[in-house]
């Protein structure tokens, strides 16, 4: 009873939890106040996503304790956390695309809710509220990304709970509805409902959280509120080190394009036009759904594309397939590795001499020597851990798998690498070496794209940047010239005005 | 309510009188020598049998002033019941059932006979206490081939005999009725029926794996083979060919006359087809129907005579088209 | 000591791998106590001649398998392919007509495949629907080209009947001619499967569709080509059938499909893709073949067999799932 | 503008495939002399596919869970003939029934924990179950057609309310009525729509995925039952035979409906117009033109695939849409 009312709703002690190949949560433990707005900041792959999903019940703990109003939590599903009290806005959209963004919002509790009607009258005031004008009959498929997230924050308010877990809900958010966001969670902090809001975008931990807990690599550093802290000494907790040693010197590119993309358009891009010059490095920033995985899989004819033209060497080259791509030198190693890079029931071997099976084989029979050679030339060269090349990638870590696909694409001998997301769920080691990788490639003539979502990793590799907004480039920057936070008001679509006054000024 | 009855009552005396084929007024003077429809209701076109019947319907229609239209119920009780409401929708005159089920045909046929439709029953008869759903019934008797070949058996083998049986379809009409009666003739003589067994479909390729396991497991004491269609037959000879076992020293016997039964006969293998006249089936049919529809009386149980085929009395036959 | 251990884990694995070959064993060893002559070599030349049309419809539905699909067409193909070759026989002669027949087998494949790939319908499920219907036209074809008729060899064949009595007869040593073709079979098969491009492009496919295609590995092409190969396969299948049985009819063929996706799944070919090889689609068929051979032996009804045969498919994929998940 | 609207209608045409083609159908019937627009044809044809509509709701309920089904054909026929053979042994007919119902659900409830508890593939695991069932079926009844004893039994299909045979219908529309409302208006029904649009959110929402798609399974099994129990009773006989191809032609018919594979979409009124296309008007519609039996079955299985491949081919825009 006393902890019931206690000013501490929630309190997470000595959580543990593995994954194979990553500790991703050693030892946390946080107190979460009654009523605050607490925030959650941290590098990529820090644990915050981890620690939120065992928190909602959708991944199990391997150790440790969490108090929740009181009563020490046992759950193991959704359903149990939300029916305490405490609900999550995933980081990756949770929505039913075939369903209507009514019932989205009240998925799984169509009777409570009064049926068909009941179901869209009460979603419609939800979404009014926090300023969302959508149709609750429309189909979620039809929305745009940030529509979506608008959906899904109507949806964890749905729940009345008392404790509402944000896991970056800003990420896709334009300014007017980020704006509504802030006005919600005010809202919300007024009738006493907790609020753990997580974010790469200091500023809104700044404007909107009462204290803020950072982490790196699976720990907790510190938690502190935010008025005892300044944005620089966050900054520092995060990355725990100093930048500089965290990446290899840049290579210098010697100035001939190699690569240039016309005026590329798809459904959701528009006008994409950009050149690569050899030895280069070329960063494209921006917001989940941005559509840079789409410019470089249409590139690489991984997708439909409505009219583009695409130069190698000042020679236009006709790319409607990967093989195509392949052909003019080009490989793309996917964001998605489970989905788009591996086949996970195959051996480490035959996942990377994939890329490369027309060369292994003459008059269409494979050389299965030529093919173990490869195989181990690049698990030597890369270093990845695995038992022997037969063994199943399933069963390698995650930064190791990562590697069989780099190695693959290495083999193919590219001459211009496109790295999506090259390092996400990478150990700080394993990245290391795999920005010396890119840079070597670069100076032997080579040049790479890259597409992260660690910002600190472009700016820092890269020697010049693009920024990606809706589908359109809005900028080309040299981050050695330009202030990360210029960057990112670009990434996100605030730029064109700022250069607009930049003009007449 | 009260006004329901009274026309139902009504279509059962025209049910009755169409039954009695005099006092039809309306169907005599209106349809006499006319060319009239005619629907043949095919158990299933799959069935080269039933196949080859609907084809002597389509040929000979018109002997008869009638012109044919078949009907596929592809093996399955619903659809042969809607063919024959899809045959009423027509309009026909009459309609020839070779049933599936005849059981699940009944309140088909009843819907026919309320039409005022003259019903066929082809192949196979109504069930006994039903008779007064159809006009007339044209086939030959699958007990009868069963007796048939169980008496062929015994006339064979005076002394005694191991046998086997490979059945037709499981479940089918025919080759219920064909080892139903088989089965008590055989078992009241010495001859020993040493292992019968029934195939998933009329499919040669089946026969020939029962029997190839019955030779594992009898070898060279079967000296007789049942098999309910010729075309199993043949199955039943490949497979004692393959076993290097004489066909023309045992006794062989199938049902159809068909083509590949015929042949085997010719050449010596199989020793008897118990032959169904499908020609004579088909024109009887057709002629009961013009009689009908011409007011006249029929008989209403037809059975064509079984065509006992052996080699001594081949010649006779005219070589069948199916 | 250790060396116990180890022939005990084998064991525990083949256990675990073959679950149902060790039931299967049991039948077999049931069947050979109760009928003694299920272990003469008649019935083995016996089994061997009934493995025949099966098995090579089943290598070629393993690597439609592999390929992540699968192929309810072939029993509308066989059926269609043994009209069309019976239809060909008087005027071009067996040879020519079997040379045909399976050519035509090899178009339909491709027919499929260009259907499943243009229509997009990329899962097993859309493909079982489609093919399902595709099955269905054959039969139709093959029907309007028969018209319903039981079509028979042995009629004015008596001079050139040689050829398919061959096929259906023959041996080769102590081989049924069947049983060559399957050696034939499996050998290239099992080439084309482990040593070419081609056949680890279908392992791909099957593995994994977006990774293979984003790899330059061509899809599409190996889709066909499974389709194909399974064509063929099914148009060997129905020569080596129909000049067993001498005749055609549509219920050759019916319940095929069932037989032949049963053995290969019983030999452990993954049905989701990928994993598998033809080689374990010979155990498969076997087992098929075993158990209703064992079951006709020990003269068990149709009807207990067929309870048999679906039991043992849901079993064998049940057991399938517990082992991957 | 114009070219937008254009675009718009043509998206809702091929949304609406069934409808279309029925329209269709129903032109060219038109200007072709049949009697395929009569009351009594119309009866015919609803009275036909009834009970595949039922069944047919039975597996929309499956499908729009993102499963599948395929033995609800045996399961039909197989339920039947044990609703025929209680019967028989002196069981009163409603505990028959309700025997034949739970039968039917202990089906469902196998293939469900099978697929859903154990994660295979469902096709596969229904085929199988269908195989067994058949079997199961053939053993009770000895492969042949079991006629019920008690003609009361008949009245649940047969019988009249209102002075008019339409039962079935009647059957029809009240399962038409409470499978729409389950999948519409009850939180199981908008459950399974979330678990077939995205089994993992509907995890992540807190739906008890398992369960509830579980009970889809158990659900359509009974349905099954319940079709089979107005089978038998419509023809007064049990048969295992009855539902080789059904499964298969059932869920075509509701995916030609425009329920889709993948799960999550469809509903029942679509369903309905799928089946009433397959079942009723293309069947109807062939033999009204006289259509050779042979043509139609190569019509039907080439519309079959057509349709399918177009709801992938719609769906494989939508993926690439540019
Ligand atoms: N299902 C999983 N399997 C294996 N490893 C995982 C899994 N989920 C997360 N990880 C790993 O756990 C670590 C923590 O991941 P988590 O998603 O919690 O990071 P995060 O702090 O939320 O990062 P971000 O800011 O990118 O969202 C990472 O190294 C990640 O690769
Ligand atoms: N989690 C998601 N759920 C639904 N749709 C998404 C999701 N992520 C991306 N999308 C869709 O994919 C399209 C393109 O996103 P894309 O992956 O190209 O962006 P991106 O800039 O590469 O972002 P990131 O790589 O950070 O996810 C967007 O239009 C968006 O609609
Ligand atoms: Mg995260
Ligand atoms: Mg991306």
């Amino acid at each position: 009873m006393d902890n019931k009312n206690s000013n501490i709703i929630l309190s997470i002690q000595d959580v543990e939890k593995s994954f194979p190949g990553v500790k991703a949560l050693d030892q946390v433990s946080i107190d979460i106040r009654r009523g605050e707005v607490h925030g959650l900041v941290g590098e990529n792959g820090a644990g915050k996503s981890t620690l939120m999903k065992i928190l909602s019940g959708v991944l199990k703990k391997d150790a440790g304790t969490i108090t929740f109003d009181g009563a020490i939590v046992h759950h193991t599903s959704p359903v149990e956390s939300q029916r305490m009290g405490m609900s999550i806005i995933y980081q990756e959209l949770n929505l039913v695309h075939t369903m209507s963004v009514g019932e989205n919002v009240f998925l799984g509790r169509f009777k409570e809710m009064g049926g068909m009607r009941g179901t869209h009258t009460k979603a419609k005031a939800l979404l009014d509220s926090i300023g969302a004008n959508l149709d609750t009959y429309q189909l979620v498929d039809e929305l745009s990304v940030s529509e979506k997230q608008m959906v899904e924050i109507a949806k964890a308010l749905s729940f009345e709970s008392k404790l509402i877990i944000m896991d970056e809900p800003s990420s896709s958010l334009t300014q007017d509805e980020m704006d509504k966001l802030i006005a919600v969670i005010k809202q919300l902090k007024e009738k006493g409902i907790t609020i753990i809001y997580i974010s790469h975008k200091l500023d809104e931990i700044f404007e909107l959280c009462n204290r803020v807990t950072i982490m790196r690599d699976g720990h907790v550093i510190d938690t502190q509120l935010t008025s005892d802290i300044t944005r620089n000494e966050m900054i520092a907790k995060m990355v725990g080190r100093t930048i500089e040693n965290e990446f290899p010197e840049r290579p210098k590119c010697d100035g001939e394009v190699l690569l240039q993309v016309k005026s590329l358009n798809t459904n959701k891009l528009k006008n994409v036009s950009f050149k690569l010059r050899k030895g280069e490095i070329l960063g494209f920033v921006g917001l989940v759904g941005a559509g840079r995985t789409e410019i470089v899989r249409a590139i690489f004819g991984a997708d439909q594309v409505k009219g583009h033209e695409i130069l190698i060497d000042g020679k236009v080259v006709t790319i409607k397939n990967p093989k195509d791509a392949m052909n003019a030198g080009l490989a793309l190693v996917t964001e998605d590795r489970k989905q788009q890079g591996l086949v996970l029931s195959f051996t480490v071997e035959k996942n990377v001499s994939m890329a490369s099976l027309d060369r292994l084989s003459k008059f269409g029979i494979l050389n299965k020597s030529k093919e173990k050679e490869m195989a181990e030339r690049q698990v030597k060269g890369l270093n990845v851990k695995t038992p022997t090349i037969l063994t199943k990638v399933s069963s390698l870590s995650g930064g190791n798998q990562q590697k069989v696909v780099l190695g693959g694409w290495l083999e193919t001998g590219p001459r211009v690498l496109i790295l999506d997301e090259p390092t996400r769920g990478i150990d700080v080691g394993a990245k290391y070496e795999i920005y010396l990788l890119m840079k070597e490639i670069a100076e032997s003539g080579g040049a790479i794209i890259l597409i992260s979502s660690e910002l600190p990793e472009v700016l820092n590799m890269s020697n010049r940047v693009l920024t990606v907004y809706e589908g359109r480039i809005t900028g080309e920057f040299d981050p050695l010239k330009t202030t990360p936070d210029h960057i990112m008001r670009n990434a996100l679509g605030m730029g064109e005005e700022e250069q607009k006054n930049d003009q007449t000024n | 309510g009260c006004g329901d009855k009274t026309e139902e009552a009504a279509e059962v005396t025209e049910v009755g009188t169409v039954e009695e084929t005099e006092t039809n007024a309306e169907a005599t003077v209106a349809e006499t020598g006319d060319e009239a429809t005619i629907a043949f209701i095919c158990a299933d076109m799959g069935n080269p049998s039933q196949a080859y019947a609907a084809s002597l319907f389509e040929t000979y229609a018109k002997d008869y002033n009638l012109k044919a239209v078949v009907f596929n119920a592809a093996g399955d009780a619903q659809l042969e019941a809607s063919s024959v409401q899809q045959a009423i929708a027509q309009g026909v005159s009459a309609i020839y059932v070779n049933p599936n089920d005849i059981n699940a045909i009944l309140p088909a046929l009843q819907e026919a006979k309320d039409a005022g439709i003259i019903v066929g029953m082809f192949s196979s008869d109504v069930p006994v206490g039903s008779e007064d759903l159809r006009d007339f019934f044209v086939g030959v008797d699958d007990n009868q081939a069963g007796v048939e070949a169980a008496n062929a058996f015994i006339a064979n083998f005076p002394d005694g005999a191991k046998i086997v049986e490979v059945g037709g379809q499981a479940g089918h009409d025919a080759q219920i009725k064909r080892h139903g009666a088989f089965e008590p003739v055989i078992s009241n003589s010495n001859i020993e029926v040493l292992d019968s067994q029934a195939c998933d479909q009329w499919s040669t390729d089946q026969a020939l794996a029962i029997m190839d396991d019955f030779i594992v497991k009898y070898g060279d004491d079967i000296e007789g083979v049942f098999c309910h269609w010729d075309g199993g037959l043949t199955g039943v000879i490949q497979a004692l060919d393959a076993a290097g076992m004489d066909t023309k020293g045992m006794f062989l016997v199938g049902i159809d006359g068909s083509q590949s039964g015929v042949q085997q006969v010719m050449d010596g293998t199989q020793d008897l087809t118990i032959g169904q006249d499908f020609m004579e089936m088909s024109k009887k049919s057709l002629e009961l129907t013009r009689a009908v529809l011409d007011g006249e009386t029929v008989t209403t149980q037809n059975f064509i005579p079984l065509m006992l085929v052996t080699p001594e009395t081949i010649d006779d036959f005219t070589f069948p088209e199916w | 000591m250790t060396k116990q251990i180890r022939l005990g884990s084998i064991f525990n694995t083949l256990l675990k791998e073959y679950t149902i070959v060790f039931g299967i064993m049991v039948l077999v060893i049931i069947t050979s106590i109760v009928e003694p002559r299920f272990m003469t070599s008649g019935n083995m030349v016996n089994i061997m001649r009934q493995f025949g049309p099966l098995i090579l419809v089943a290598l070629g539905m393993t690597f439609v398998i592999l390929a992540g699909f699968i192929d309810l067409s072939v029993t509308g193909q066989l059926f269609l392919v043994a009209v069309i070759v019976m239809k060909l026989i008087d005027p071009i002669g067996q040879i020519p007509a079997m040379f045909v027949g399976i050519a035509f087998g090899g178009l339909f494949g491709y027919f499929n495949s260009k259907v499943i790939i243009f229509s997009g319908a990329l899962t097993q499920a859309e493909a079982l629907f489609i093919t399902y219907g595709l099955s269905t036209a054959y039969i139709g074809i093959g029907q309007m080209i028969s018209n319903g008729k039981t079509m028979n060899m042995s009629i004015d064949l008596t001079s050139s009947y040689s050829a398919f009595q061959y096929v259906g007869l023959g041996f080769i040593g102590p081989f049924s001619i069947s049983f060559v073709i399957f050696l034939f079979a499996i050998f290239i098969l099992y080439f084309f499967q482990s040593k070419t491009y081609m056949g680890r492009s279908v392992m791909l496919t099957g593995g994994n569709k977006t990774a293979a295609r984003i790899a330059g590995i061509p899809i599409y092409r190996s889709i066909t080509i499974v389709y194909m190969i399974c064509g063929i396969m099914t148009a060997i299948g129905a020569i080596v059938f129909m000049s067993r049985a001498t005749t055609v009819t549509s219920a050759m063929s019916i319940g095929l499909e069932t037989d032949v996706i049963l053995a290969v799944v019983l030999g452990g070919t993954y049905l989701g893709g990928g994993r598998g090889s033809v080689l374990r689609t010979i155990i498969g068929a076997l087992i098929v073949i075993l158990i209703s051979n064992c079951m006709n032996l020990l003269g068990i009804t149709i009807f207990w067999q067929d309870i048999t045969r679906g039991a043992i498919l849901i079993i064998a994929i049940w057991l399938d799932a517990r082992k991957n998940n | 503008m114009d070219k937008m609207n254009i675009k718009k209608i043509l998206s809702v045409i091929m949304n609406q495939r069934a409808v279309l083609a029925i329209v269709l159908t129903l032109i060219v019937l038109a200007f072709n002399s049949t009697n395929f627009f009569t009351i009594y044809n119309m009866k015919t044809m609803l009275t036909t596919s009834s009970i595949y509509l039922i069944i047919g709701f039975g597996a929309t309920i499956v499908l729009v869970a993102g499963g599948v089904d395929l033995s609800i054909g045996f399961n039909m026929s197989v339920s039947g003939v044990l609703a025929v053979y209680l019967m028989n042994n002196n069981v009163p007919i409603s505990l028959a029934v309700l025997c034949a119902l739970i039968f039917g659900g202990i089906v469902g409830a196998i293939n469900g924990y099978i697929v859903v508890y154990h994660k295979t593939e469902p096709f596969i695991i229904t085929l199988g179950m269908g195989i067994s069932l058949l079997g199961l079926g053939r053993l009770i009844t000895n492969a042949r057609p079991i006629v019920a004893e008690n003609k009361a039994f008949l009245n649940i299909s047969n019988g009249m309310i209102f002075g008019e045979r339409l039962n079935l219908i009647y059957f029809t529309v009240i399962m038409f009525a409470i499978v729409h409302y389950i999948l519409r208006y009850t939180s199981f029904g908008r459950n399974l729509y979330a678990i077939g649009g995205d089994y993992e959110v509907a995890e992540y929402s807190g739906i008890n995925v398992r369960a509830n798609k579980f009970y889809a399974f158990v659900l359509s099994g009974v349905i099954a039952a319940l079709g089979g129990v107005l089978l038998a009773s419509k023809f007064g006989t049990g048969n295992a035979n009855y539902g080789l191809t059904t499964g298969f032609v059932i869920y075509s018919a509701v995916v030609v409906g425009g329920t889709s594979f993948a799960g999550g979409i469809g509903s029942v009124p679509r369903s309905a117009i799928g089946l009433i296309f397959v079942y009723g008007v293309l069947q109807n519609a062939m033999n009204m033109l006289r259509v050779n039996s042979y043509t139609q079955m190569v019509m039907t299985g080439i519309i079959i695939a057509t349709v399918i491949a177009l709801d992938s081919y719609s769906r494989k825009r939508i993926r690439e849409k540019v």
